[in-house]
């Protein structure tokens, strides 16, 4: 454990907090002109810089500006702690629950075997599972802490809503761990680079979504409710709950709530992409025998580049679907995506004992 | 490597703090909390133990007792809230019908 | 290395940032507070009783299914992990298991603690 | 040597919340400082290679249990209830249960003073774990191995208390309809 390897360390981790950041920052700006192109309007185009406008993207910057010099207001009767506590345990998860998702394949250079993974962890995914479930503290606390009905009444369907959903989400994810036989994440994205071959011909990768195809359409749905996102944005819902949870939020407060929401949309996309879409793996491309640059640099792009598709994807999703009621949320929920959930594991195990994966 | 005696310590105290808790708090919810605090304790003995004896059944127990816990917990809030619904209560002093 | 020196790290960056963004709230902007503004927001009426209040029953249901069947998904994670060496044994035992956690549900259905009417 | 200070700051803050869940008058806080104190034996769990128990310390635990509490709370609206209507929570009984407690932890530390020697006959060393594949699958093992009966008769308790559950809501479920009505 010397000094190098620490270096290196925080390098991946600094590495994985900006990218999380940047991705998080953009997706507001992609999220509006997304919302434009749908609508059929321009979207931001105003703010520029000495007449340099960047197609919108300098809207970024004057939107942080902007919450960073608003007043931190604090209302009457509010639990002055919780109430600044809560954005924080509600972005603490996005910010950390990448650290065990590998973005590039390793590497090794000056004698040194480099992994591109902040932590390879036994426990791999559980530990995604076990931070973001933490999250609920966050929602719960500031809606407790704002003393404003509409924000306990948020807050309530917030936490219903998440905890709801979870368990969705945790069955969907055995499928992936049942057809890998592991937790480890780089073991996963490892795994995903063998080919289902046919008379010796490769023919598909194999990568989670060929194995599970429903247990993807489970998981992704199970996630953009945890974000709390259009259809599922009930704990917002502005035309009911005038914000939900954070009515008596301002300036950065809100904006932590609000950036933390987006940097989740990203560790979703990064999930997903690692479990069901082979995370850096390019398929009929074998990256382990290119030189170390070529590989790092393709490696990552690739795994960025399905982050930014499936971040995408959850932006057309937002502005195409109509936002749920709070019944036919539970309902979907508990009564659909559960039963299926659970479906999914015999037809898991029937799919891969087929494929002859298992011993008798 | 930290001896394993500083462990039970943790433990004995962590288990301590419970119990105090236990008996001298009077809102239901926080002695129920205390409970748990008691059952965490055990619980840390055995990881423990599993440990220094390098035999991984204390944490399969571990894991057993936390169901034990959950299904434990969701039962008795069910009470909990039942009781509180039918006496706006959940001071334990005023809960003394089962007395006699 | 200790793979949880990496996961430490981790967490102080975040809470380092995270930080950083409160002080950043605390430091810029106005501080100029009124009674008005200081009201729990209520669309512009003066508000009327207590925040707090206490909700359905259907809420609590809710949470305490989720913890129930949070236990039983945990208990699936090594049996996934063992599935293909388990072989049809382990298919059997678990079998056994998910009718539980299926009959579970399925009673929690026809009670109708699932019902949002 | 790291170790030693992740063991005393992990072991100091497990106290020290813990002491918070006992002393607090909010429940809220109480049940913060649990969930907090939760964390960090599940830290000390990692610390002693029970990667999977911590790991489920936190999911389960940390992330469900402790939000039933927290949910309960809320919802309850314990935060305003009157926090001493009965007898006060006097300060001779409280002396007499720290004494008590005391003199407990002062008993065991005694008895393991030095420290103790524990027969090592299963051979799970760490080094052996990661070995033979980790320390979740060799937990899986055992669980569907040699303990398959409580593991099975597990899922029956889990049953058991989604009935019951169910049973004791739902019971006045219908009385509070109104008030229902009125937070739906």
């Amino acid at each position: 454990m010397d000094l190098i390897s620490i270096l290196i360390v925080v390098a991946k981790v600094a590495f994985v907090l900006i990218v999380v950041l940047h991705f998080g920052a953009l997706m507001t700006w992609a999220e509006r002109k997304q919302a434009a192109l749908i609508q059929d309007r321009i979207g931001p185009n105003r703010i520029n810089i000495l007449g340099v406008k960047a197609l919108g993207l300098i809207q970024i910057m004057a939107d942080g500006l902007k919450m960073i010099m608003k007043e931190d207001f604090i209302p009457a009767g509010a639990h002055r702690l919780y109430h600044t506590l809560a954005p924080a345990i509600a972005m603490f998860p996005a910010l950390v629950a990448l650290a065990v998702v590998p973005f590039g394949p390793s590497f090794d250079v000056a004698g040194r075997h480099i992994e591109l993974q902040v932590a390879n962890l036994d426990v791999g995914i559980l530990f995604v599972l076990a931070v973001s479930s933490l999250g609920v503290y966050g929602i719960a606390l500031a809606g407790w802490a704002s003393n404003n009905k509409y924000s306990l009444l948020g807050t309530v369907r917030a936490t219903a809503q998440m905890i709801s959903y979870e368990i969705p989400m945790g069955l969907a994810i055995i499928g992936i761990v049942m057809t890998y036989g592991t937790l480890e994440m780089n073991k996963i994205v490892e795994l995903q680079g063998e080919y289902f071959r046919l008379g010796g011909l490769p023919i598909l990768p194999k990568w989670g979504i060929f194995y599970q195809p429903l247990g993807f359409v489970l998981l992704f749905t199970a996630l953009i409710a945890e974000t709390k996102r259009t259809p599922f944005d009930l704990p917002e819902g502005e035309s009911e709950l005038v914000a939900g949870f954070n009515v008596e939020y301002s300036g950065m407060k809100w904006g932590m709530f609000f950036l933390g929401e987006f940097a989740s949309i990203v560790v979703v996309s990064a999930l997903v992409a690692t479990l069901y879409f082979g995370g850096w793996q390019i398929p009929y491309v074998n990256l382990m025998a290119l030189p170390a640059l070529p590989r790092v640099l393709l490696g990552v792009a690739t795994f960025f580049g399905k982050v930014i598709v499936l971040c995408w994807l959850q932006l057309l999703v937002r502005w195409t679907l109509p936002r749920f009621r709070y019944d036919q949320l539970m309902h979907l929920g508990w009564k659909r995506l559960m039963p299926l959930a659970i479906a999914n594991l015999p037809l898991t195990a029937a799919w891969i004992w087929m494929l002859g994966g298992m011993k008798s | 490597m930290i001896p394993l005696a500083h462990y039970i310590g943790l433990s004995a105290m962590l288990f301590a703090i419970g119990a105090a808790g236990v008996l001298v708090r009077r809102n239901a919810l926080i002695v129920f909390m205390s409970v748990e605090l008691m059952l965490n304790a055990s619980h840390l003995g055995l990881v423990a133990f599993s440990r220094f004896r390098e035999a991984l059944d204390g944490q399969v127990l571990v894991f057993f007792g936390m169901t034990v816990a959950a299904a434990e917990v969701a039962v008795g809030l069910a009470i909990i809230i039942a009781v509180f619904r039918s006496r706006k209560t959940v001071n334990i002093d005023e809960l003394r019908s089962l007395n006699g | 290395m200790n793979p949880y020196v990496p996961v430490l790290i981790s967490f102080a960056a975040a809470v380092l940032l995270i930080g950083v963004f409160l002080f950043f709230c605390h430091a810029f902007g106005p501080k100029a507070p009124s009674p008005i503004k200081s009201d729990p927001f209520e669309c512009g009426n003066p508000p009327s009783g207590p925040a707090h209040d206490r909700f359905a029953v259907r809420f609590y249901i809710v949470a305490m299914l989720f913890l129930l069947f949070d236990i039983e998904v945990v208990f699936l994670y090594p049996w996934a992990i063992l599935f293909r060496e388990l072989g049809g044994l382990g298919i059997m035992e678990m079998g056994f298991f998910l009718t539980l956690l299926v009959g579970g549900l399925a009673y929690v259905w026809w009670r109708g603690a699932l019902e949002w009417e | 040597m790291s170790a030693q200070i992740a063991f005393y700051v992990l072991a100091l803050g497990a106290l020290v919340s813990a002491l918070g869940v006992v002393l607090v008058r909010n429940p809220i806080t109480s049940a913060l400082n649990l969930v907090v104190s939760l964390c960090f034996v599940a830290g000390l769990y990692a610390l002693l290679e029970a990667h999977f128990v911590a790991a489920v310390q936190v999911t389960v635990y940390a992330g469900a249990i402790m939000v039933l509490f927290t949910f309960v709370i809320m919802l309850l609206d314990l935060g305003t209830v009157p926090a001493r209507t009965g007898p006060p929570e006097g300060i001779p009984k409280a002396t007499i249960m720290g004494a008590l407690g005391a003199a407990f932890v002062g008993l065991v530390i005694h008895a393991v003073r030095g420290d103790i020697r524990v027969p090592t006959t299963a051979g799970m060393a760490p080094e052996r774990v990661a070995e033979l594949g980790g320390n979740s699958r060799l937990v899986g093992e055992l669980l569907f191995g040699p303990y398959l009966l409580p593991f099975e008769v597990a899922g029956v308790l889990l049953l058991v208390a989604l009935v019951g559950t169910v049973v004791m809501a739902k019971r006045d479920s219908v009385a509070k309809s109104t008030a229902s009505r009125r937070n739906s």
